[in-house]
């Protein structure tokens, strides 16, 4: 029996062979496609140990199969440097790469006061030509340089690469480095061509690394407050940072640097101050808090703010790590007083959500991350997968030892960090740390995707457009999610689809009022009658009464 | 204010470019490629150009975008795109069944210089190209010219590729849309049936990228240039190119390859650019002007004698692209409007001394730039206020910040829709303009009237 | 404040009308005659309201509105108006020429009690209509009803007059449009064309209040049914009207006179009543629907896919004729939008009944009243506030008052342009409408969005 | 030779015939209606004497023949009592008269503070139904006042008849008694029923006699002020009044009350309490005038500030009158401040629109005022006439006497007033008045139009629609002026046509301000390029090139 039925009526998802679903989906590619293809296309199914399959990740996307992803630069600007307001984000190369990344993310930001610096609605490029191409840019970047410093006067200036300036041989860190010393403000730059890596991922890794080794560590001011912490992979889209920010503020919680929602260059630069780091979005900045670690001392835990109950879960983790019963009733008291919203509109959306299927396919950790939310209204995700991770945000971070490096990953510089002899303070002992996990706290850890998803369900890695068409007319799913690039044609299938990038101009959801704007979206979405009609009366009922009864 | 560090006093800029007025050639490549039925665009560099360009499309339209890439990584950028590309071609005509594969290559690839008619002798050769199947390409480096310029590259590739010299003259004539919405490619069509001219209209997205809800996905919809009219397209009577930028290229490849006589027009967007359209198609087709045709023509001059008080000395700011600016411009100038700051980021030297014979008798100084941003237009706005800016969405900071009407037109339009179904081209086009120009200043003056002067009759 | 004595304490009245949602049946009967061919509308009473008529259909159009009045005096008030009639009759048939005089009374010759048949014929009698000319009447008491119900007797009369039973059944339809727009009469004109059905539409001022600005002034331009077409309408297969108020009694009399079967319908405005107009059509004439219908279909289904988050739980407040406002409220609950406050000024039963039965599914307590009047609809919003407000021009006080965004819908429109040419019937007339909800709802947005949620995309 | 051309281009207005014009313009008209006519007709002779010929005027529209004239409810309702804002204007009737008089007018007003009162934009009706036109609708009028008092609580509520009302017998004036003792507040009613008279000017003449009758001299507070005037016939249409205002008070002279343009309840009351009535409007307002005259002893000048030359003058008048220096130098002064910016612009204007030909037909003084404006630009007023003016604004006051009075006329109440015993205070003495015009002064008196009208000028009394048309079609103006209904059929001749009674939503052109207004209106409609494209390419240059180079 086949297991894609087009233009039927699904069969209830238990029904359907997961196993039989893959067979199909990789049955029209070429040999080799399909044979790749299988690997990164798993049957879920955890073991006791909470073992998982393993899943191809972080591997190239095969030309000419139609892709989710973006490129390095996209990783690098658009999503890790661009959410800062105060920085200069200078573009080098041709028009479109600044073009295409500006302001398109809605990274919300607010400046304390009209005055403070915002340069997000702007967009900075060299806007290379042929003469560039041919001669070298550099000339053209320091002028460029100069230019913006003059007018806008900033703190800092970044410079990001975009394909055709590594091949013409510009050498932007040189040319940044000159400039720094001209300027007497910070000046760095990211070598985040398009080609590097297979997908944003490599983005994220070049920009961790560049502001790390630029920026973190270079100012010793210390936020006042008793339970000082960094939120890194968070980057405020639809106002998420906001939310988390104002729960925190609730709790006590001094936010010292979020990476990079919301955020300013001076918060990156102090943020070695803090005394945990909460790491959100692993995919995209778990380098940064590896490095932290390493160099100043801060531990990192894996935190959640996406679903009302994993971001009580992370309330109470980070209560935990700081080992204070003032926090900790806090949190209690914050978690108890938001949560009755939150329940009354969960029970109540829940009710007409029950038992619908979601996909997901977005992201490196959002796939992972919205499947709580789903849950929370009763929803089963299907089907999930990510666009850009690696097979330790499938998997978990314990297969870290085992994935192979390859030239694609080889491109993209490791750092090596070691303690910084100034400033390296371990905020918690050995000690301290092994009774922390005794008490359940895992540092340094992401359990991954996979196993948290039922036994029978489907992940795949880098979902093609082809995949997709087939995964829903398999699952005829209640809801689909995944990017702007994927949006109509999934509607146009007849299938409501969530941006979770861009979350259509919705948000925030995260934290206590953003599960609640999530719960009343999705109803929205799942419920709303506008489906009904797809198919016009004639279509219907097309029979043509011969003989009117005006006649 | 949301730019807040653009300052009144204006520093000229050499090398920094600040809020572009334009975007690169790929991206009109792609646009364009979807205008032939049953094409898959494809990208041929690193994939987030393609992710990009699909991103903006889709946003701007609403609509699925689909393309593919070639996905270069660090290797075929070192070593060519050759490989990538030829596996591209055979996945992409096996999975996706495309008729037509249209290639526009990159920054990437234009710098390492990957040879694509080669390439794709070699995938024809190696039998990746199933047959009855074509892969067409465009040179678009995204350090030339603009996403217009792109445009222009693949309409021409359209030519190039298809267009046959036939051996008798078909009673049929081309019209080459330009670089606007797949409505008004619509509307050119319609137009033309008007008239009783049989043409080929190449691009042609509408019903492609202005599709309906069916609740079916279709990779390939009904819209788009067939081949067998773009191979016709040799033998019509001949072209009519619309907008010099991005249509004239093309016009001249079927001149050229096939002895097409082409006409070079602006875009019919307003009144005496209509005009010059309609007069066009009759006296190729040798047809008298429909009665249809002139009654559309005669209510859009009915709204302008009607509301010409509220049109007449109004100073606008317009941002654009270089074919729809002029066309744009003198319809302004027309009905006694004053567009008296003009940016299109797209360079070209004839731009500029056309919009300033346009404007000539406009009584105010007028700014005008081809390659210009729209940080520049801002402060011009600063130093000389107008009542009304016209352009794409990323004007809407600017309105904001100083509180002027905006009227949406151009590309990418990201936060509203409409462009995609109503046209501007053509009489009723010039309606739909002038009706949103006037809920603009109207709903403005209506906004800041004092209580005494809020009016029931405008 | 505009409206500052308007309190949010809402006071029972039982004698007083404040800001009326409705006027009187003449001007309707005045709008109607103006949909037949070379037809005079004349006004039988004080010349005040023949002008009064004229410049409110003229601030609304935009058009010449030509009508002639039996100009009253106290002598015709205290005698009757039989006299002033006969030589009006004889003077219009001279001076202006026209094929129909349309006689509709007012409140004056009606408490009077003139009997226009017996003037007409007494006019007829004396020679004063040539041959082949025509006196029509509809009795049209202002203190009856509203315009619309004038707009009905109108039409009415033009069945009761014209409308010939013959021999055989044509394979024609009549389709009364009822009290919309020119547009919209030419759109549905241009619907029934596309599904293939012949259609005799009646009234029909398309091409008369939208017509071209062509430097020549024609008393009677090319729009309105034809006498011919009206005759024919007794062999018709069967009559649609569209609208309860403004088009059932046309068709019951037809019905009556010539036994054509009529069905009734809702105006097709928005997605289901046009679907239901489109399916009677199909059935009627035994046709496919065909392609571009379900084209048009699909993108204003697009577009209620695309948007849905900007409609969905918006609350409305909407003020007009009820056969709009049936249809309108039942397009916007399809969207799930929540018109909760819906106020006509024209009296009728079921008007209320059918809105609640239509708003049945919206979660939210809806106000509803036909007879009422812009105050209480003021008052409704004050003490329950909306999102959006939709009627005519009138709401704008009420509009900058409260700051609520405004579209306007309805009769009359007398400060914006574009309703005389863009429909709203229909698919595309219901993208029209949800563009123009989008761009009021958007445009707040953007208007209040706090500077860090001030979005590019939406 | 015929006279009227259609579709060709006018020979130059000189070489026309007037008299074989008005023979032509009635030639399509039954005998009865052309004799009629003909007396309406007149080619203008300006004698000696400044005698002029004699003009029907203030007579029935002939029925079926399409005019410009409203009623009397208009006339009352809609032109008078309507521009005051602390009224409550119920209209007793159907729902049409009340709704088509709302807000339609552009009367403009200016409440002192936010709190004060403003009725304008309300509409206040009774609705009258069937059953009330059967039953009467007395009880209902007294219901609707009692409903209006309850809500609004205003300081008077005035009541108008529409056509029904007299017919079915309410008694409206008992009614507003009635109410006026019940509620302690003034209430007064008009008897303007549509039939009444032949056009809007028979509700004027009712509008003055109520409002002097029920408000004239109820409040004897006196406004400061050393020269305190009324300004009558000014009804504030596109804030001509604000700008009068304007220059009075800059003048320093004291406006005591305008009737009624941006006027209150208030302000009538003490009206009687001013030294010098200034007209504007003669035919709308001149009994108002002649009673104060003869109740309070108050003079009355005619006025005219349409025009700056026309606005000097009525200064220089007012100056005068009162026979004090150092307001006459204040009024120089004034008059040459105002002058620069108007000649500057007159000049200018003058070089574009020097020769052009208008054409007004509108109103019962526009048509007069306006003709000062288009010539101070240059521009020649080839014919004009009144839509509901009587005799004596067209031949001056000299020709009252002769005027017979008709049935329609007889109708009008004409009231009996006597020299209040109390307040009749002559402000000038006979010899004063006598010096005054020897002076050069007129009291009491108005010219006319035609006397100011140039010889073969046709003038036309309630012009046709048909006769609109051959009008243009004869003399191709520049521009014509009338009202809404006229507007479209006339552009669409090609002639663009400038609305006078609304203005067309500009203005204000009175005073000086509103000169420049008016010179920059006129500029902008007889100047534009937009009337150069009514032929397509194709209807000038239709010939089809049949081997079409493309070939």
């Amino acid at each position: 029996m086949s297991a894609i039925h087009e233009g039927k009526a699904a069969p209830a998802a238990e029904a359907i062979d997961p196993a039989a679903v893959k067979q199909e989906l990789i049955a029209k590619y070429p040999t080799k496609v399909a044979r790749k293809r299988g690997k990164q296309i798993i049957v879920n199914r955890v073991g006791e140990d909470c073992s998982v399959p393993e899943i191809g990740a972080n591997t190239r996307t095969i030309p000419g199969i139609i892709t989710q992803r973006g490129c390095s630069y996209a990783g690098c600007k658009g999503v890790v440097l661009g959410p800062t307001r105060d920085l200069v984000n200078l573009t080098h190369g041709p028009i479109g790469c600044g073009f295409y990344s500006w302001l398109t993310r809605r990274n919300q930001t607010r400046p304390a006061t009209p005055e403070e610096a915002n340069f997000m609605p702007y967009c900075f490029s060299t806007d290379l030509q042929d003469e560039d191409i041919v001669f070298g840019g550099e000339k053209k970047l320091r002028a460029a340089i100069l230019e913006a410093y003059d007018i806008f006067h900033p703190k800092a200036i970044s410079i990001f690469a975009t394909c055709p300036v590594g091949l013409i041989g510009d050498d932007i860190h040189t040319v940044a480095k000159e400039m720094k010393e001209r300027l007497g403000i910070n000046v760095f730059a990211f070598s985040c061509e398009g080609y590097k890596g297979v997908s944003q991922s490599a983005g994220h890794h070049i920009a961790n690394n560049g502001i790390f080794k630029h920026v973190v560590g270079l100012d010793d001011t210390s936020r006042e407050g008793k339970y000082r912490i960094n939120l890194l992979g968070e980057y405020n889209i639809g106002g998420d940072a906001f939310e988390i920010e104002r729960v925190l503020e609730k709790c006590g919680i001094t936010l010292v640097a979020t990476f990079s929602g919301n955020s300013t260059y001076e918060q990156f630069a102090s943020s070695h101050m803090a005394d945990l780091n909460t790491v959100m979005c692993h995919r995209s900045i778990n380098y940064v808090a590896e490095m932290m670690e390493r160099k100043f001392g801060i531990p990192w835990i894996k935190t959640n703010f996406i679903g009302a109950g994993s971001a009580a879960k992370s309330l109470r983790k980070i209560a935990k790590y700081f080992e204070d019963r003032e926090l900790s009733d806090r949190v209690e008291e914050i978690i108890a007083e938001e949560m009755v919203e939150v329940e009354k509109v969960q029970a109540e959306v829940r009710a007409r959500c029950e038992g619908k299927l979601a996909m997901l396919f977005v992201g490196g950790s959002r796939a992972h991350h919205y499947q709580d939310l789903f849950a929370e209204i009763g929803m089963r995700t299907i089907s999930a997968g990510y666009e850009f991770a690696h097979r330790d945000d499938y998997e978990g971070r314990r297969v870290l030892p085992d994935i192979k490096v390859d030239a694609d990953s080889r491109s993209i510089e490791e750092l090596e960090v070691h303690p910084d002899p100034d400033r390296y303070r371990p905020r918690k002992t050995a000690e301290q740390i092994a009774e922390l996990k005794r008490d359940g706290l895992s540092f340094n850890d992401y359990e991954g995707m996979m196993v948290r998803m039922a036994d029978g369900t489907l992940v795949i890695d880098d979902i093609s457009q082809y995949e997709t068409e087939r995964m829903i007319e398999t699952y005829k799913p209640a809801i689909f999610c995944a990017g702007i690039k994927e949006k109509y044609a999934v509607q146009k299938k007849g299938i409501p689809m969530k941006q979770l990038h861009s979350y259509d101009s919705g948000g925030p959801y995260a934290g206590f009022k953003g599960a609640v704007n999530f719960y009343r979206e999705i109803d929205r979405m799942v419920n709303s009658r506008i489906w009904s009609y797809l198919k016009a009366p004639w279509q219907t009922n097309p029979e043509l009464a011969a003989t009117y009864a005006c006649e | 204010m949301l730019l807040r560090h653009t300052p009144e006093a204006i520093r000229e800029r050499r090398a920094l470019t600040i809020n572009p007025a334009k975007t690169c050639q790929p991206i009109g490549a792609m646009y364009a490629a979807l205008g032939i039925h049953r094409c898959l665009p494809h990208s041929h560099g690193s994939q987030g150009c393609c992710a990009y360009h699909r991103s903006t499309l889709t946003r701007h339209f609403k609509e699925p975008v689909m393309a593919a890439t070639s996905s270069f990584t660090e290797g075929a950028s070192v070593f060519g795109g050759q490989s990538n590309l030829i596996q591209a071609i055979d996945n992409i005509f096996t999975v996706y069944e495309p008729d037509v594969i249209a290639v526009h290559t990159t920054c990437l690839s234009e710098t390492i210089g990957d040879d694509i008619p080669q390439i794709s002798r070699k995938a024809q050769a190696e039998g990746k190209i199933p047959p009855g199947k074509f892969v067409i390409h465009a040179n678009t480096p995204s350090y030339v010219g603009s996403h217009v310029t792109g445009f222009a590259n693949m309409t021409k590739a359209m030519a190039d590729y298809f267009a046959e010299r036939g051996g008798k003259r078909l009673e049929q004539i081309n019209i080459i849309p330009g670089y606007v919405e797949p409505s008004d490619m619509e509307e050119i069509r319609r137009i033309a049936a008007e008239m009783g001219v049989r043409a080929v209209v190449f691009p042609d997205t509408s019903n492609v990228l202005n599709r309906p809800q069916t609740g079916k996905f279709e990779m390939y919809p009904r819209g788009g240039v067939s081949i067998e009219a773009l191979r016709s397209a040799g033998s019509s009577k001949c072209t009519v190119a619309l907008g010099r930028t991005a249509s004239w290229p093309a016009a001249r490849a079927l001149d050229v390859k096939c002895n097409v006589h082409c006409e070079l027009l602006d875009l019919p967007i307003g009144l005496t650019a209509t005009d010059a359209f309609i007069d066009v198609l009759r006296r190729v087709a040798g047809v008298s002007v429909p009665d249809s045709i002139n009654l559309e023509r005669g209510r859009l001059l009915d709204i302008v004698t009607d509301m010409h008080q509220y049109f007449y000395g109004k100073k606008l700011g317009l941002v654009g692209d270089p074919d729809q600016l002029v066309s744009l411009a003198e319809f302004l100038v027309s009905i006694d409007m004053w567009p008296i700051h003009i940016v299109t980021g797209t360079p070209g030297r004839k731009f500029e001394s056309r919009i300033r014979e346009i404007t000539r008798g406009v009584p105010h100084e007028v700014n005008v730039t081809a390659g210009g941003d729209m940080f520049l237009f801002h402060q011009w706005i600063k130093n000389d206020p107008v009542d009304l800016i016209m352009g794409n969405t990323y004007l809407k900071y600017i309105a904001r910040d100083e509180d002027i009407p905006l009227v949406r037109f151009g590309f990418p339009i990201l936060d509203r829709v409409g462009h995609g179904y109503f046209p501007t081209v053509g009489y009723r086009g010039g309606m739909r303009l002038l009706e949103k120009i006037l809920d603009a200043l109207l709903d403005r003056k209506d906004r800041d009237a004092p209580e005494e002067a809020f009016e029931l009759v405008l």
